[in-house]
């Protein structure tokens, strides 16, 4: 039963209050895209072992989404940000940094 | 190896047991293999046997991180059906079913599949009408269901609250040839059938690497050492995206932790599976008289084996108010397994972008009912190289094409 | 004006605490840029209650102003008021990108006061409520339904879900509050 | 035999006598007593029978460990099977029956496995029962399941409530022993919040019945002391009577409180579920003891020797006038002393250990007690109590040298730390060789949310054994906890204390260490499995190496007490076979709950009335009285139809339907979703969301529109209404207003954060009703106010003004396709606008409708019903909406994934109408068969019914579907297989069957 901040009320509920909204900093393919692209962008997952970007929602609560850094083997949470960024802020990646040293996701590290 | 009989047991009774043989080989692995097996779960080793049973390749090395059976295989519900909804799945699970029906004979190990007969109650109007949708198409894909009444509901589960208040069962989905099977006894039964066939089930053997030559998959490193082989198949189930980026891909899947809990042992109450997918509730009895039930996933991703609470919460508070006897029973062990969820919820078994390397996986929660037919259409696939037609439709471009095979259309049913 | 009728009519019960559904209230759903001085002015203008910060809840008599999310506030003021106060806020706030719709009726509103109200609410909502004050709002869960709640004054709360669940939050409500409940670690 | 002691019994009001009834005999007991003692000092030895053999078996343990004594408990609503007679609280009335045995706990038929024991050794059911192939099913699996199960299974509905309690403390300390009670005080002193929680009913666990001094103080009034101290701090909670059931992630914890299972009849919940979140753990859950593994060590009478002392201390409760005391450590010595001072015999202490006991041993024998060293016991005797012990080498291969008569047993193989908890979340642990015990390993804690560790074990838990060593075990672990807060810890001056000095215990896995086969055939290591020495054995030697395969084949420790009193001693036998050390062998996994906690506690409140949520329009209570028949959507409940007289709902559906079409009928709309879509770029975002273009729509009018999700599949549809230039109002599905609203804001908040757009939901803010039918306009002006006349008011328009006395808003559409309106009005004026319509109405004979009578004209008229026409594989191009797709726009959720191969296909099916040729229905999901099989042989299908239903407007079966080709095929005959075994026959058709050119809604 994970406990999460969330960044825009400050508020620190249970898994209960939160919504898990799937993998995080994901771009959008629209029309005009290449078929894998679009596949892509619909359907692959990074899906790791360790260290996660992910999506959530305040959904008891405040009603924004926002995105968490999280390791999928310890649950361990790094951090938790605003959803409206393309990748995550430095601080957060110095926190993984910290516990996590020689972690990479996708472009990120 | 020495066959199982009752008169076996009784021979060796007489030497307090001193006779019996291991059940299987501990081998060290050899240098190459014709084809490796990574995972020695239900699915992995059923692939191992109808590669050897249905196209004689048995230099076949089964690899296993941890103990055989020890992942979903050993950690599920039991629950064996096939009324699926579309062609492809219901011909997969059928296959399936049928198999598991002579499995202990096949095997000479009583896996106690035990045809008692499933439901699934139809709670809304939505769902009536969904569940006979299932029927009709049962009928034309050979599948044996039938849609039941209220009053034939109640008549084969006397603990079932029929009248609501919330949601009165209004019928059910009835597979009398569906049922349970002793989870374990799959997978050691396969394993000793393999194992006799001379194939090597290699245990506490992590594989840490893929190795391909030119596009073609060469081998694996693994815990004890590289070994190396012709073809490769990966049935991971909760390992899967870790083998694919090992082997240089990735996959539409998301691993999930998949809740379930037994209750005390108490007398046979009820005699055959229960599914109410309204409130999200299964539940069956075992043989030892826990009343065995499936919770939901947990809606993010986790490679933690472990029970969380509110799940729990959520799938006894549905059977209260579905079996009311249940509030007075007691919770006696929850857990949880990983399961590989795909895009469409239906699995993949199918070729992957490295050549010669196949996949089987993203059972969801569904995988241990289609155990011997997974492995038959896995075997078939490595074997031949192609896809035969019980798994033509699960390869992986379907998420390219919008070619989904989405089961939960039918009234939202879990697997 | 045709007879108006609350989610259930004042229903109460009494038990550890007592429940009560309180009636219809003003309410006011605002979305805004709450930094923006000229919506601060409108709000508290309309209400004559000071600016909440982040999860802040300030109520004097009828009117109130609760801190919803960054853009989103809670307007109270008395039920046959909140037309009349959306043609304020209209005017005070042209040309300026806001959100202000009467959900007066969508909501139902009830009080939970006594010596145990606290436990009652603790039942339900996973929510620390030893260290719960008066000029908060929690949004969070009542068991299975969404819910806000603030203090009205000691040992005394404000609960409020969407109307079409007042009779469940009135349910689990009188439940949590039955005779031989009290657990007796608050105060 | 056993008996109540005229003295002693610290827990038992003597001046309080208690009745109850035990397999329908009346007896009697104390206030205080436990069910089990109170059976024993009614010399009720025998409690119940095992799982496999049905062998007689007695109380072994005295607490939550017990293996045997399991009870079928109250009776009626009240009944619960499975009940540990050791912790279930004696009171007054109390009924419990044994278990698993017929016809009766003396004699019972079942025993006959027992006779054939040695043809059922372990995981023997996988090697037979295969033939002939139906016969497990129907021959050997009945008789399997009938002889297993345990207690009987409830018939009645609970009658008891229960609930949850949501708590957040920064120290959690499960076990109110003395190392608990410490840890709690010094953790409270720092200034801790602090919540202790036992689940005995009394503090002060083992100290108080093994006495001794803390310093100057006895160990009891030492607890006293410690307890008042803590009831006396603000910041700590103490609940006794509640068993820290799990430790989950991020530092949540569950107590399971028994509330009433004491005092049934006292008002309340029975149970309470704490949800508590910790900021640390503390686990001071004591050690249990373990048995010792000599044959017939099942035999009732054969008990753990620290619970026969409890029996005696606690209870004044004699197990037998002679006790033979059975060990490898120490710590039994304390029960024959006691049992010695209580003036019984203890014919003979049988230590294993070459070098015998420590001081003790001295105590011991001062007092005149035979004690033999490297001795062990060859056998018990007797079936339904202890008859003798024949005593041998513990050297040699069981060889007797001597019987002694004796009644009970006393034995001791050694303690194990209750580590569940601190496993639960993923604590490992370590091997002790010294005491041979698993602890827990400080140095590899579960981790938190903030990666560190989170629990602390303490004392006996974190095998400190010794009294004086674990309260100062306790202290540290509150100093460790409250360090892990960043709080500086206080100093708790603890008494200064000598450490009892023991002689180290010896590793006894098997007694004698030699026994052979017939022996080891005998010795159970799970009681209430049957499991033993022998099985574990054959396990290993067939490969079922692993820990977790010799679990699951031999069942050892998968019962009721999980394994409390087996799992060490199976696993050392499993490591000895395996030739192993024991730590290498591993151990298998603990899993919540630490004991089995009730079901009723999980769901709480959730039950009945409030199982869930049951949303209700403001009309409800209307529909309520005038014969709803209920439909659940979603959430919400609808009325399906309102049933007159004796009619069957088919025949109400269609006299609604009659009525509507033939005058006015009534439909609560309320709740279709409504939400409010504001600002700038409203019209931007409108355009992304839906497929039809909507910036282009005018304000006052009124559009279907089409939602697809962004893997293209139609996910919603609804009218949209554009208020003002700035905002739209959507109307959605029932149901479908969270979701929708879910989605937009999702777009809105992670995708285009940019877009000057706000979205509320005022679903609930509005009530809604459909006026519909040829009269309906003349109700509205019959209420007066708002001109909704054709000329001011025309298709697919809007109005919002006074209607009669109502604030309304006013939509000039149609799903039934008659000449109809929808009012909305603030959910307030809900009742007192359908009361005015529906008076009014009356002399037109106004009809209000429900749900199906609404599915069933939309179906006449030939529109889609989400749901119906839509399962999530549907595209709107499916449907013949084309129309309702903008060409002009870039984009739209949805656009790019409807391109994709498979739905850029004209292969796919496309919806029709369909008229069977003999008027009849086709049944509900018929799928249209095309020729021959597929590869996998079933029936070709080229469509299938997505809507099909009685007209009573056009008096017969008219369906929708889904057909191949299907627009091109008007005219053709298709068939559709019913699973009543009849073919169906339709002709394919347009799907509107009603009014196609809408001269019904347009007047």
């Amino acid at each position: 039963m994970l406990i999460l901040e969330c960044p825009y009320c400050g508020v620190t509920g249970e898994e209960t209050e939160f919504h898990g909204g799937g993998e995080a900093h994901i771009k959008r393919f629209g029309p005009g895209s290449s078929d894998a692209d679009f596949e892509t962008y619909l359907f692959m997952r990074e899906n790791p072992k360790g260290v996660h970007f992910e999506r959530w929602r305040h959904v008891n609560g405040c009603g924004k989404w926002f995105h968490a850094a999280r390791c999928t083997m310890t649950l361990e949470v790094f951090g938790t940000y605003s959803a409206q960024t393309f990748e995550p802020p430095k601080e957060i990646k110095d926190a993984i940094s910290a516990k996590r040293p020689g972690w990479s996701w996708r472009e990120f590290s | 190896m020495r066959r199982y009989s009752a008169f076996a047991v009784a021979r060796e009774a007489a030497r307090f047991h001193s006779g019996w043989e291991r059940a299987w080989r501990s081998p060290a692995p050899k240098k190459k293999y014709d084809v490796i097996i990574v995972g020695a779960g239900g699915h992995g080793l059923a692939t191992a046997f109808y590669l050897g049973k249905n196209f004689g390749i048995t230099n076949v090395a089964i690899l296993e991180k941890g103990w055989l059976g020890g992942g979903n295989t050993g950690r599920n519900t039991t629950i064996i059906r096939s009324n699926y909804l579309q062609d492809p799945s219901a011909a997969l699970y059928e296959k399936a079913r049928s198999l598991y029906e002579t499995m202990s004979q096949d095997l000479n190990y009583n896996v106690m599949f035990s045809p008692r007969g499933v439901i699934m109650l139809a709670q809304t109007e939505h769902e009536v009408r969904g569940y006979k949708r299932t029927a009709h198409a049962n009928m034309l894909q050979g599948v044996t269901t039938e849609f039941i009444s209220p009053a034939r509901v109640k008549e084969l589960v006397p603990i079932i609250n029929i009248d609501g208040p919330r949601y009165p069962v209004l019928g059910g989905l009835w597979q009398a040839r569906g049922g349970t099977a002793r989870h374990d006894a799959v997978a050691w039964g396969y394993a000793r059938a393999c194992s006799d066939m001379g194939m090597d089930i290699i245990q506490q053997c992590e594989v840490t690497g893929v190795r391909s030559s030119g596009g073609k998959v060469v081998g694996v490193d693994t815990s004890k050492g590289a070994i190396d082989c012709d073809k490769l198949g990966l049935v991971v189930a909760g390992n899967s995206g870790d083998l694919a980026n090992m082997a240089g891909f990735r996959l539409p899947m998301e691993s999930v932790a998949l809740q379930a809990l037994v209750s005390e042992p108490i007398k046979p109450c009820m005699d055959v599976v229960v599914m109410a997918n309204t409130v999200h509730g299964y539940m069956s009895q075992s043989d030892k008289g826990e009343m065995v039930i499936g919770g939901g996933t947990d809606g993010f991703n986790n490679y933690t084996q472990r029970g969380s609470f509110h799940h729990v919460e959520e799938t006894v508070r549905a059977l209260v108010e579905t079996f009311p006897m249940v509030s007075r029973l007691k919770m006696l062990r929850q857990w949880g397994g990983i399961v590989d969820v795909t895009g469409d919820r239906s699995p993949v078994i199918g070729k992957t972008p490295l050549g010669n390397c196949f996949i089987n996986a993203g059972w969801g929660t569904g995988g241990f009912k289609a155990i011997p037919g997974g492995g038959w259409a896995t075997a078939e696939l490595i074997a031949k190289g192609e896809p035969g037609p019980l798994s033509a439709e699960f390869g992986m471009e379907r998420f390219i094409e919008g070619r989904f095979i989405d089961e939960s259309v039918a009234a939202g049913v879990a697997h | 004006m045709s007879e108006l009728r609350s989610a259930l009519a004042g229903a109460v019960f009494d038990g550890i605490a007592k429940v009560q559904e309180a009636g219809l209230c003003g309410m006011i759903a605002f979305r805004g840029d709450l930094s923006a001085t000229k919506v601060k002015n409108a709000v508290t203008g309309v209400t004559g209650v000071d600016m909440p910060g982040q999860r802040g809840c300030n109520v004097g008599g009828d009117n109130g102003l609760a801190w919803m999310s960054p853009d989103e506030l809670l307007i109270m003021v008395e039920h046959d008021k909140a037309e009349l106060v959306l043609e304020t806020l209209a005017k005070g706030l042209k040309n300026q990108h806001y959100m202000a719709e009467n959900v007066s009726d969508a909501r139902a509103v009830f009080t939970v006061t006594g010596k145990h109200a606290a436990e009652v609410i603790a039942k339900l909502a996973p929510v620390d409520m030893s260290t719960f004050s008066v000029g908060e709002i929690r949004r969070t869960r009542l068991a299975q339904v969404p819910a806000a709640f603030w203090m009205h004054g000691e040992n005394a709360y404000t609960v409020v879900c969407f109307r079409s669940a007042a009779d469940y939050m009135f349910g689990i409500l009188s439940m949590a509050a039955q005779e031989g409940s009290e657990v007796g670690v608050f105060g | 035999m056993s008996t109540r002691l005229t003295t002693g019994g610290a827990r038992i009001a003597r001046n309080k006598p208690v009745t109850f009834t035990f397999n329908g005999k009346t007896l009697k007991g104390f206030e205080g007593d436990t069910l089990a003692s109170a059976l024993l000092a009614n010399d009720q030895m025998l409690m119940g029978r095992s799982f496999k053999y049905h062998r007689p078996r007695g109380v072994v343990a005295s607490g939550a460990e017990e293996p045997n004594a399991l009870m079928n408990m109250g009776e009626g609503g009240k009944f619960e099977p499975n009940q540990r007679a050791t912790t279930t609280e004696l009171f007054d009335g109390l009924v419990a029956q044994s278990q698993n045995h017929w016809p009766s706990l003396e004699v019972d038929v079942g025993v006959v496995n027992n006779a054939m024991a040695r043809f059922l050794p372990a995981g023997f059911y996988y090697k037979t029962f295969t033939f002939p192939k139906f016969a497990w099913k129907h021959v050997y699996e009945p008789i399997i399941r009938k002889s297993a199960g345990l207690g009987k299974a409830p018939t009645e509905r609970d009658v008891d409530t229960y609930e949850h309690f949501y708590f957040f403390a920064d120290v959690v300390v499960i076990g109110g022993g003395i190392a608990g009670l410490q840890a709690a005080k010094t953790a409270a002193l720092s200034g801790a919040k602090v919540l202790i929680m036992e689940q005995d009913p009394a503090w002060g666990g083992r100290a108080v019945v093994d006495g001794g001094m803390l310093g100057e103080v006895p160990a009891a009034d030492y607890v006293s002391a410690l307890v008042a101290e803590l009831e006396g701090m603000d910041n700590v909670t103490m609940r006794n009577r509640m068993m820290g059931a799990g430790v989950y992630d991020h530092g949540y914890v569950t107590g399971y409180e028994r509330l009433r299972d004491h005092a049934p009849e006292m008002a309340g919940p029975r149970h309470r579920l704490w949800r508590i979140r910790a900021g640390q753990i503390i686990t001071a859950t004591g050690a249990i003891e373990r048995p010792l593994s000599f044959a017939g060590n099942d035999v009732p009478g054969v008990m753990l020797a620290a619970a026969l002392r409890d029996y005696l201390v606690m209870y004044g409760v004699s197990v037998g006038d002679r006790v033979v005391v059975v060990t490898n450590n120490d710590d039994a010595y304390r029960t024959a002393i006691a049992v010695k001072k209580a003036g019984l015999d203890v014919p003979v202490i049988l230590d294993a250990r070459a070098e015998g006991g420590g001081a003790i041993a001295g105590e011991a024998r001062a007092l005149g007690i035979r004690v033999e060293n490297g001795k062990a016991i060859a056998k018990v005797t007797g079936g339904k109590r202890v008859k003798s012990v024949k005593i041998c080498a513990q050297a040699g291969e069981g060889g007797v040298l001597e019987e002694i008569e004796c009644d009970a047993v006393a034995m001791s193989g050694g303690f194990s730390p209750v580590v569940h908890l601190w496993s639960h979340c993923g604590g490992k642990l370590t091997w002790d060789e010294e005491h041979a015990m698993f602890r827990p390993d400080a140095e590899r804690p579960p981790k938190g949310a903030n990666g560190e560790g989170f629990v602390v074990p303490a004392g006996a838990a974190n095998g400190v054994l010794d009294m004086g060593v674990g309260l100062a075990d306790g202290d540290h672990a509150g100093r460790l906890a409250v360090e892990a807060l960043g709080l500086k810890a206080a100093d708790a001056n603890l008494p200064a204390f000598d450490q009892a000095v023991e002689a180290p215990l010896a590793e006894v896995w098997m007694m004698p260490q030699g026994a052979g086969p017939k022996l080891r055939a005998k010795a159970w290591l799970d009681y209430q499995n049957d499991v033993k020495v022998s099985d574990v054995q054959l396990a290993a030697q067939e490969g079922y190496e692993s820990v977790e395969h010799t679990k699951r084949y031999t069942t050892l420790g998968m019962a009721t007490d999980q394994g409390k009193l087996s799992n060490i001693n199976g696993l050392a036998v499993l490591s000895h076979a395996l030739d192993k050390p024991i730590p290498a062998t591993g151990t298998t996994t603990f899993r919540p709950p630490y004991t089995p906690i009730s079901m009723g506690s999980i769901a709480g409140e959730a039950r009945g009335d409030v199982f869930q949520p049951l949303r209700r329009t403001p009309m409800h209570d209307w529909h309520e009285a005038n014969g709803a028949h209920w439909e659940p959507v979603g959430h919400w409940r609808r009325a399906y139809c309102y049933l007159q007289g004796e009619e069957t709902p088919h025949e109400a559906v269609s006299r609604e339907i009659l009525a509507t079409r033939k005058s006015l009928g009534l439909l609560d709309a309320s709740t279709l979703g409504k939400l409010i879509v504001k600002g700038p770029d409203a019209g931007k975002f409108m355009d992304m969301m839906y497929t039809n273009m909507m910036s282009s729509l005018k304000p006052g009018k009124c559009r279907y529109g089409l939602m697809c999700s962004e893997n293209g599949f139609l996910s919603d549809d609804g009218v949209v209404v554009r208020l003002e230039d700035e905002s739209f109002l959507c109307h959605t599905t029932t149901g479908g207003a969270e979701r929708i609203h879910a989605h937009m804001e999702e777009w809105l908040q992670t995708e285009w954060w940019d877009w000057e757009v706000y979205v509320t939901n005022v679903t609930e803010q509005w009530a809604q009703v459909g006026v519909v039918g040829p009269n309906s306009r003349k109700v509205l002006e019959k209420l007066g106010g708002v001109d909704v006349s054709k000329e001011t008011l025309a298709f697919m328009e809007y109005t919002q003004g006074k209607l009669g006395a109502f604030d309304a808003r006013i939509f000039r559409i149609s799903f039934a396709g008659e000449l109809s309106y929808e009012i909305a009005v603030p959910a307030s004026q809900g009742a007192a606008l359908w009361d005015a319509l529906y008076e009014a109405g009356e002399e037109f004979g106004v009809t209000p409708y429900g749900t199906e009578a609404m599915h069933v004209m939309r179906a006449e008229k030939g529109f889609i019903m989400i749901g119906d026409e839509t399962d999530g594989t549907i595209i709107p191009q499916d449907l013949g909406l084309n129309w309702a797709i903008s060409k002009k726009k870039e984009d739209f959720l949805g656009k790019r994934a409807q391109k994709r191969a498979f739905m850029d296909n004209p292969e796919r099916w496309q919806l029709v109408g369909l008229e069977t040729t003999d008027g009849s229905v086709i049944p509900d999901g018929a799928y249209c068969v095309a020729e021959g099989d597929n590869a996998n042989g079933q029936r070709n299908v080229q469509g299938r019914v997505t809507s099909t239903y009685y007209s009573p407007t056009l008096g017969k079966g008219i369906a929708m579907g889904l057909l191949h080709d299907g627009p091109n095929r008007m005219g053709e005959v298709v068939s559709f297989p019913g699973t009543d075994g009849k073919s169906y026959e339709a002709k394919v058709v347009s799907p509107v069957f009603y009014d196609p050119d809408g001269e019904k809604q347009n007047v």
